[in-house]
């Protein structure tokens, strides 16, 4: 156990090392898989070579490809990571309130998380067709949920002491919401919000899986098909690519929004 | 018994009746007979290519152009066996449509699983032969839902095994749960032109440096397509230990039981019964059983004999370069593959068994 | 404007650790006159918060009931301030918006209510601090500043629970003496919480003096000194009477 | 806005109505689907009535099959579960304490989790064999990064004074641990757990799903495969009650664990 | 078991809310006899809580240095217990295992720590809340039960920020007789925040008084009252002279 110097207490930073931290994993993974390929531990079929993955990205990045199935997926999950957590923040919330709802409600909710998307891939089809809306629709429920229970401990962790506040003064249930409970809850909403950004990638694709004739998802698929490894690499890449911007921006969020945290770590020593 | 080779075989899908002929190969002994003790092993074609190009497994199922599709793309896997002599592709439309043709799809809603696979080659094919292309179809992604999609009206047509889904719908027109449909009928892609469907496939290591065992594994395989042809109350019986869904009463099992111990006593005073008899008792046997059961029970059975009609050859596991060559150019026209290849390398007739 | 409380044999009584029930307050009845400064002192643990809570319609007695001006308190009133034993302050809130935020609620727009917050802070030792957050406050301006977010208020009715435990002596007499000049000015109902019997002899009109748990009152001390007070009365025969009397009640509760 | 008795305050309750709360919410949700299929709103083979999936339910049950899968899936899932919260709690507080850390290791967690299984099926049989070992690997990887998020944030939640306390008495860091940081998370982790143990049951399907010759997963594929509607949805609610049972297990043991904040709720009043 | 520390030229400086330079405490010096009870007194926000973080070895001072028996402080040490302004209780403790939790730390037997916190509870008038949770206690309550918890570590230096702050007079007296006493038969260096002038007085050796922010030692008052000291003592005339020239540093810090 050692003393650090608190993070209030004026103090030297050392910004290089910071910054280069999250390139550092990315040149170690790239040079790993450099050195597999070389030293040939698995066929190409099954790791190509990075030389062969970039010559099909820029390749598809030139004739358009790329960027249309990348605009297509980045679409549908935008309009279902949206709603999914809208719904899981509202739904959360009613839960957090109301002890009974969670009860009436959780066999419901844990039964459609826990379903497989081709168990009602036929009904997802019927409902909704092929387009976008399917894709939109599976984003959504896998979004749902972890932003469900995190909303739900978040406003359950709000101290009673601050909502005894606002209730001496008189706040409206909507400002008990915005003043009290989401600055309160914020800290494991952002969590949540991590967790959803990152996993709605996945929701669009599995969408995609079940029918579709453009996005991410049915590349990946295209391309497994006609065992074109170096494109299936390519598409997981942006889809990976995609997942980080948006785990980013959130992390972006969680700096602006929680600078309170880090300026008020009064007693922080480690 | 003396020491077996362990073999895990790779199959797409899960159990089905459609693997009958390998199933009886099994329980009748012909792979340890050919020194070949066999697991099956199920999973995503892709996965079993991968598997057997790298190495991990020596031998599994493969459909023609996905054999193509992989060497394409590096993978040197090889096609030993053309157990499917008939491209299993269709599409399906009620009748009474006013569809006859294959033109008579111009502009209409026909649905396919999506634009990958058997199905998609094989649309694509069918209607190359037929001087059209994708264009002239309002194409719609359906997933494996084709009975669903086509009985609640969102499609005029649709692309299909033509081992399973046509009955699938069939059974449920004729218990008048499929909307307005009273029947389907079916454009076969062969008919109009073959590609190469399932086939056991090896990779060019095995080929190259076990003949024996790809031998044996031929010869076994063979001999259970043979009997599943000539004997598919026998093969259904078979299947039921490793079909888990395989509807079988005890009337039916008593029925088929009956049947297969006749066709069996038939084949042993009739060693060279040619392919149209064989084919005429699998007709009679169907007709009578229809007599007896409903149309759920028979659904099963009646995959298996649709299956066997796609098996069944002069030479069983034969390859025609022709078939090959087809395949390939609609997988160029396609753009799932963009050079040309050798095809007569994707595949040997070299293992077949010898022609009595 | 201003307001005046009845109190009519009010008890509080929660769960005990063991699962009984546990007595903490009463049963209690006294009124307040209209702008009456009045202190409670008591043991530790004798129930002066939860009188507090009741009084602020945040929670309801288990029997008995309160009024204010003949209506009874079943919720929060906007006439009703309440200042709670710890600062409880929203950490994520600058110090200013913290001050500030019963006038947000109360939908004043953000300038007028900066201005307003801002004209508080000198008052009460803060102006450097308004755009702190309460993680960088000692415990004793933290005190203050939930000091000024109820005084910020304007209420008529003012309840205080321990509003100067964490300041020191000086900081101590120089903010009640302005709650004492502020009060003279605008007159509102007080209802304080404190342990020093001086400091309650000081500012009010009288001292209810609890027993231990479940506390009621035991001696209701009338403060007939003159205002405005100084400090200096402090050491006068008669206010030191008063506190012996205090703190002979104190002794015996 | 109302006011409510304390919970602490000597109080009243009605316990029926709650008691009864989860069983309504199945109900309702039951008759929906018999009415469903009264009205013959969807073909049957898509919505099959409650009773053929009953009977199919029965018959599995009595041959054993259903016990079989079943018991597959269930060892498979705890494995990995167990498995995968390990991992997501044990990075999770790595990265909790080290900020360069999360940066480092964030795009490549992240981009396993936006990776469609599919892209590594290969690999991952390659690796694992078709046996349950990659199932339990999917399953791990399910559960694995909801666990690290939730575990990020409630570490980094443990307030700074209870922080200073603990190190002013010399807190080992194994007491710093048990004594603090997870009592001080339980409410964060609790609520990953619930996301965690439900999405466990997903991980081993979509795992079943690449290849294998068991397990609830297969069963589905086995169903849909062979159209039998009804089978799809018995192997479906079996996975939906099983999924259940793990987000009740946490329920009740957050029940347990957390009895001392409805203790607490001094100032609860809603 | 008895222990001195030595306090030099010790400053510590945070960042303002501005982003500028916040200098809260120092430069301090000053050295303390073994078994010595030095109370420290001035103005909220001066720095006092910094000062005991600074010599609990949570915080490392910006310039100068802290030695206990002549070894730097540089981390927290066994021998020097704190209790801190707020009561800092584990929410999911129980009363009994928050007292306990120092003894638990220091590896003692369930069995053990539990009679000898069981045996602590009287003394703080908490014998009937062991199984109670914090959330249960009202604020003197708590506060006892954080005093409860550093008393039970038996340090040879006892840090205490404010400890009897949020008691009332009566339980004050009696609490901080308590103390005296123990620290009669154990003689450890005490050095404790307060805010009472004649609790500082009549408590200790000597009372530091300390200016206002950056805060600096501006005054270093002897106690020479005899010992053992009875509360009478108060009404002397020389702890009447001691008190007033505290109030006088105090005035003028
Ligand atoms: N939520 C609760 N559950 C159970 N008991 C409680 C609760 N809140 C308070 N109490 C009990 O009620 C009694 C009175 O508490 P209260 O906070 O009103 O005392 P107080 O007079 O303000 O004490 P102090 O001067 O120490 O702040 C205490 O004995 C306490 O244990
Ligand atoms: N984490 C922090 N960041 C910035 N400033 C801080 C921080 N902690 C304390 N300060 C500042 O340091 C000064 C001294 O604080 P400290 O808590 O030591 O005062 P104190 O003498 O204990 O006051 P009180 O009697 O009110 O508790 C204050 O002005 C405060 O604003
Ligand atoms: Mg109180
Ligand atoms: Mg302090």
């Amino acid at each position: 156990m050692q003393i650090t110097m608190l993070s209030r207490q004026v103090n030297l930073r050392m910004p290089s090392s910071r910054a280069l931290a999250p390139y550092l994993g990315l040149l170690v993974l790239l040079l790993l898989w450099e050195l597999i390929t070389r030293l040939k531990i698995y066929p190409e079929f099954i790791i190509p070579p990075p030389r062969a993955v970039f010559d099909t990205f820029v390749q598809t990045l030139l004739d358009g490809r790329l960027w249309t199935h990348t605009v297509t997926t980045v679409g549908q999950m935008g309009i279902g990571l949206f709603l999914g957590l809208v719904a899981g923040v509202a739904l959360g919330y009613l839960i957090a309130k109301n002890h009974m709802l969670e009860q009436m409600l959780s066999p419901i909710i844990v039964a459609i998380q826990s379903t497989p998307v081709v168990a009602y891939a036929p009904l997802l089809v019927i409902w909704f067709g092929t387009g976008p809306t399917s894709k939109i629709v599976t984003c959504m429920l896998t979004v749902f949920f972890p932003m469900l229970t995190n909303t739900v401990v978040g406003i359950r962790s709000v101290p009673p002491s601050l909502r005894d506040l606002m209730h001496s003064l008189r706040a409206t249930r909507w400002q008990m919401f915005t003043r009290l409970e989401v600055p309160a809850a914020m800290p494991i909403l952002l969590g949540g919000l991590k967790l959803s950004a990152t996993l709605s990638v996945i929701g669009v694709v599995v969408g995609e899986f079940v029918s579709a004739n453009a996005g991410l998802g049915y590349l990946v698929k295209l391309a497994r098909d006609s065992y074109n490894t170096p494109l299936v690499m390519v598409a997981v890449l942006m889809l990976a690519l995609i997942a980080r911007l948006m785990y980013g921006a959130v992390a972006l969020l969680e700096h602006r929004l929680l600078a309170w945290q880090s300026r008020s770590r009064r007693q922080n020593s480690l | 018994q003396d020491e077996l080779t362990d073999q895990t075989f790779f199959m797409t899908f899960v159990p089905n009746i459609q693997f009958a002929s390998i199933y009886t190969a099994l329980e009748k002994g012909y792979f340890s007979d050919a020194g070949i003790h066999l697991t099956m092993e199920h999973g995503d074609e892709p996965v079993g290519v991968d598997l057997i190009a790298a190495g991990q497994r020596q031998f599994g199922l493969v459909s023609g152009e996905q054999v193509l599709a992989a060497r394409a793309n590096g993978r040197p896997i090889i096609s030993v066996y053309e157990w499917f002599q008939k491209y299993p592709v269709g599409i399906v439309y009620p009748e009474n449509s006013g569809i006859e043709t294959v033109a008579d799809l111009r502009g209409r809603v026909v649905g396919i699983p999506g634009r990958f696979g058997a199905s998609y080659t094989g649309l694509i094919a069918l209607l190359a032969a037929n001087d059209m292309t994708e264009s002239d179809l309002q194409l719609q992604e359906i997933g494996f839902n084709a009975p669903e999609v086509m009985c609640v009206g969102a499609v005029e047509a649709a692309v299909i095994y033509v081992t399973n889904e046509p009955l699938q719908i069939n059974n449920r027109a004729a218990d008048g749960d499929c909307g307005d449909i009273t029947g389907v009928e079916v454009f076969r892609l062969s008919d109009f032109t073959n590609l190469v469907s399932n086939t056991v496939a090896t990779n060019e290591e095995t080929a190259a440096n076990d003949p024996d065992l790809v031998q044996g594994m031929v010869s076994a395989f063979d001999l259970g397509v043979r009997s599943a042809i000539n004997n598919p109350a026998e093969a259904y019986l078979l299947s039921a230990v490793y079909v888990e869904t395989l509807p079988l009463p005890e009337d039916l099992e008593t029925f088929l039981t009956a049947a297969a111990e006749a066709q069996a006593t038939f084949l042993e005073e009739n060693p060279d019964a040619d392919r149209e008899i064989v084919a005429e008792q699998r007709a009679d046997l169907l007709a009578s059983l229809q007599e007896q059961f409903d149309a759920d029970t028979l659904l099963q059975f009646q995959i298996l004999l649709a299956s066997i009609e796609l098996w069944d050859a002069d030479q069983l596991g034969y390859s025609d370069l022709e078939d090959w060559e087809t395949t390939q150019t609609t997988l160029i026209a396609m753009g799932y593959i963009t050079e040309e290849q050798d095809v007569s390398a994707a595949y040997t007739n070299a293992f077949l068994p010898a022609e009595e | 404007m201003t307001a005046s409380l009845a109190v009519r044999g009010v008890t509080a009584v929660y769960t005990a650790p063991n699962g009984g029930s546990l007595p903490a307050l009463g049963p209690v009845t006294f009124t307040t006159a209209p702008s009456e400064f009045i202190t409670l002192v008591g043991p530790s643990g004798c129930g002066k918060s939860t009188l507090l809570r009741l009084l602020a319609g945040l929670q309801v007695p288990t029997k008995g009931s309160i009024l204010l001006d003949g209506k009874p308190v079943t919720e929060p009133s906007p006439r009703v301030a309440i200042m709670f034993q710890d600062a409880n302050l929203m950490p994520w809130r600058t110090i200013i918006d913290n001050v500030a935020l019963p006038l947000e609620l109360a939908g004043i727009s953000r300038d007028e209510r900066n201005r307003t917050a801002q004209a508080l802070l000198p008052q009460l030792g803060l102006e450097e601090f308004a755009p702190a957050y309460p993680g960088e406050l000692s415990g004793g301006m933290a005190q203050r500043v939930a000091l000024g977010r109820v005084l910020i208020q304007r209420p008529d009715v003012l309840l205080l629970d321990e509003p100067f435990g964490a300041l020191d002596a000086l900081t101590r007499e120089q903010v009640s003496a302005d709650l004492m000049s502020l009060w003279t000015q605008e007159r509102q109902t007080v209802m304080m919480v404190t342990h020093d019997i001086n400091e309650a002899v000081w500012l009010s009109d009288r001292v209810l003096v609890m027993s231990r748990r479940p506390g009621q009152i035991i001696a209701d001390i009338a403060v007939p000194l003159p205002r405005p007070r100084v400090l200096a009365v402090t050491y006068s025969e008669e206010f030191g009477h008063i506190a012996q009397r205090v703190r002979a009640n104190i002794e015996r509760a």
